[in-house]
């Protein structure tokens, strides 16, 4: 899964919720498509913190060089 | 011509451009003719016109120079003289203002003067091209003149007020009289034999104070001309007054007015050199700071627009949480969907149970049990009452039914048999007599 | 007499009583006859009494199985 | 007697009541089907007793996997 | 009985609720086909419950990940 | 990166913020080039800090041969 | 630099000061002509200093060599 890029796997979810609202889907193939929709939405997940993350240390690395705060949701700075 | 495009001058600015145009074109002229006129104020000016056959001109030789004059001024006499045209504004008039004169008949000096000037200028000696540029920044100024008098100190003076630190050589000369002329070749000769060394130095100043033009016929000499002419440095001629012009002045690389004036030519001023130096340094700082100010402004600028890529983060985020949601109520609904369809059917399933069949089963059997029980009991009756009707006949057929009636039956015992002879009993014979309602042992007594 | 079937006795009944009837029989033979056709008489009913307790027995057994009610032939004779 | 059918006890059954209830059959063959016929009808009855039994075991068996609430958010969250 | 499916079974069950229904069938047959049908209702019944369950397994192993719980907003602050 | 020029990597930033505002940008290719440009700009940033050093140096050298106060011509004139 | 004249010098300074004036010249340039023109600023600074206040008289002894000695003004102002 690792290879798959971010948006690729968006629209795979997105596809899969279109599916199983659909409806027609036997329940075995919902099982399986539900289950591969929530690999998909976690893996999503992580790779959003995961790029996140990396923004941080690399704006931490060059904190002073770059404007040291330069998107600031509230929640982030409780995490910092 | 219109009103609009016609120049209209007033009378000053008109005698204004006249005034330029007459000075510049006749800085100085040598000019001869008769004086007439004269007449010499109170200020001790002197005014009066000089003439020839066709045409005059006003004339002032002012007091300053009218008083150098070594010969009787009076009307009638021829003169030649130097000056400059002067156009005096309140009047309109203009007039040449003298500042050299001589009676004509001593010309001789001038003629010479002027004959030389020919023949050098023809020469090319006065030529621009071999004009050489004076240094901006002299490293030793070599200066030729008298050793004696204010010339030297005055030159000395400018300099050292002007830039403190320039070396200065002097090769002192005689200015004026004999051996002048070979002193100022010989100092020549010596800057030439110096001047490929490194003690050289870079500008000559050859330089006289004021006087008559007797006084300064060394610079009007030819060897003199010549000499400057053959210098391997670059010559500022500085030779008597403003007025005075020589030989010596056309060959020199420049001409300064005055001794004072040539210091001040080719000496600049240090602290201005020195300002400029510190102003430049001082800029070059600024400037270079201020580029680099500009390029971090830039940069700031740009960087500033690096913005990271969070925000979409964000929207990804929500987009995620709302497929995730609608992938689980999705999931939820599908489920929910089977299940009730599930319950439909197990309902249906139940509602359709094997109790329908055992019901109807049931009442089924009941009845076959009914029938079954009921068959037997009616054939059991058909058989009993069959039994009961044969059995009643057959009591009806009774032989004994007779005795009812009081007949009587009477049989031997033990063996039964019916008497119906008296020969068949013997007296004292026990018999059975059968009677309606039982029997009786008789004996037999007799017969009959 | 015990091997006589039921319908065999009934029969040898309905004979005797036919003889009987003729009237011709000598007294004795007719009472002999008479005799035997109580005799036969006797061993039906007793034959219907016992089929009647077989039966009560069988139903007894299977008492609930069938029927609630007993078999009691007794009683519907009587309302015949 | 095992190996028979309801159904097929049933029509027995069925036969033997018309057996008998045409009369014309000697007292010990009448007397046989009876008794027949009661063994017949114990065994219907019990088949369906047993029949019936097993549909109450099937039932109570998997009453409450199916019917009873089959979805209950609410409680699932208790579980919890 | 693994390996049907989901949908298979719940067909099968339909037809047997439909040949129940016609009531044509004998005693025996009907409880055979009935035990079937209960079989059938209980493997979809435990099958939808697996499915459940598992999707709570995912979604709770998961969780953090995925909205913590999906459907019900109301608990959902309560547990917050 | 030490033999780019600064206005090139300048150029290469801007462009790069450029490419970022369009939010055409898929977030791998995003993240990427948001690395890059963090580390241009840091480079850039360096390259002006270590040029101002550069300059500092230069005046410290030159310091003595050129006059401290470049622009004090009271003081020089009690020189001459 | 030896060769070049204080002329020289102050213009090239000059010059390079107008350069960077405009601001259009890139960093690594802008610090190359700032380095020259320090460089040139100080060869004008010493240049100015460079020489010892000297008046000296050139003479030509008996030999016809040439003679420096120091210069001594005469008290005696001649009138010319």
């Amino acid at each position: 899964m690792a290879k798959i890029s971010f948006e690729k796997s968006l629209k795979q979810l997105e596809q899969i919720v279109q599916e199983l609202e659909s409806g027609n889907l036997p329940l075995e193939k919902a099982m399986q498509k539900f289950e591969e929709g929530v690999k998909l939405s976690k893996f999503c997940s992580e790779k959003l913190d995961e790029t996140e993350k990396k923004i941080s240390v690399l704006l931490r690395d060059n904190k002073g060089d770059i404007t040291e705060e330069p998107f600031m949701p509230e929640n982030e700075t409780e995490d910092d | 011509m219109s009103q609009n495009t016609r120049k209209i001058y007033t009378v000053s600015e008109l005698t204004s451009e006249i005034k330029t145009l007459l000075e510049e074109s006749f800085p100085f002229v040598w000019i001869s003719g008769e004086i007439s006129n004269l007449s010499t104020p109170v200020s001790g000016h002197f005014y009066f016109t000089l003439k020839d056959e066709n045409a005059q001109i006003r004339a002032v030789m002012f007091r300053g120079q009218n008083k150098k004059l070594k010969f009787i001024f009076e009307d009638g006499l021829s003169i030649i003289g130097l000056g400059r045209i002067n156009l005096y504004e309140p009047r309109g008039n203009y007039q040449i203002i003298f500042e050299y004169l001589e009676p004509k008949g001593i010309g001789a000096l001038q003629l010479g003067f002027e004959k030389l000037k020919k023949r050098l200028s023809e020469e090319g000696l006065f030529d621009d091209k071999y004009k050489s540029p004076l240094p901006f920044l002299p490293n030793k100024i070599c200066i030729i003149t008298s050793p004696t008098g204010a010339v030297i100190h005055d030159i000395i003076d400018i300099i050292h007020r002007r830039f403190y630190n320039i070396p200065i050589e002097i090769i002192p000369v005689k200015v004026q009289g004999d051996g002048a002329i070979q002193e100022i070749v010989s100092a020549f000769d010596m800057i030439n034999t110096l001047a490929d060394s490194k003690k050289s130095a870079d500008v000559v100043v050859l330089a006289r104070g004021g006087g008559s033009i007797e006084d300064l016929a060394a610079f009007n000499s030819e060897e003199v001309a010549r000499a400057i002419f053959a210098s391997k440095i670059p010559v500022i001629s500085a030779i008597g007054h403003e007025t005075d012009y020589t030989i010596s002045d056309f060959v020199a690389d420049l001409r300064a007015p005055t001794p004072s004036a040539a210091a001040e030519l080719i000496v600049p001023l240090k602290n201005e050199l020195k300002n400029r130096c510190d102003e430049l340094f001082k800029y070059l700082i600024a400037r270079i700071y201020n580029n680099i100010e500009k390029l971090n402004s830039i940069l700031n600028g740009i960087s500033n627009r690096l913005v990271d890529p969070r925000k979409n983060i964000q929207d990804f985020r929500l987009k995620i949480d709302d497929y995730t949601d609608r992938l689980i109520k999705a999931k939820y609904n599908i489920l929910d969907k089977w299940r009730a369809q599930l319950i439909w059917m197990s309902r249906s399933l139940y509602a359709n149970s094997p109790y329908k069949h055992t019901n109807n089963l049931n009442i089924i059997l009941k009845q076959l049990n009914g029938n079954l029980l009921s068959s037997i009991g009616i054939y059991l009756q058909n058989m009993r009452s069959m039994t009961i009707v044969l059995a009643s006949r057959l009591n009806d057929l009774s032989p004994i039914a007779i005795l009812d009636r009081g007949y009587s039956i009477t049989r031997t015992i033990p063996d039964a048999v019916v008497v119906r002879d008296p020969k068949m009993v013997k007296i004292g014979q026990d018999l059975e007599v059968m009677i309606a309602k039982g029997s009786l042992i008789c004996r037999v007594e007799g017969k009959s």
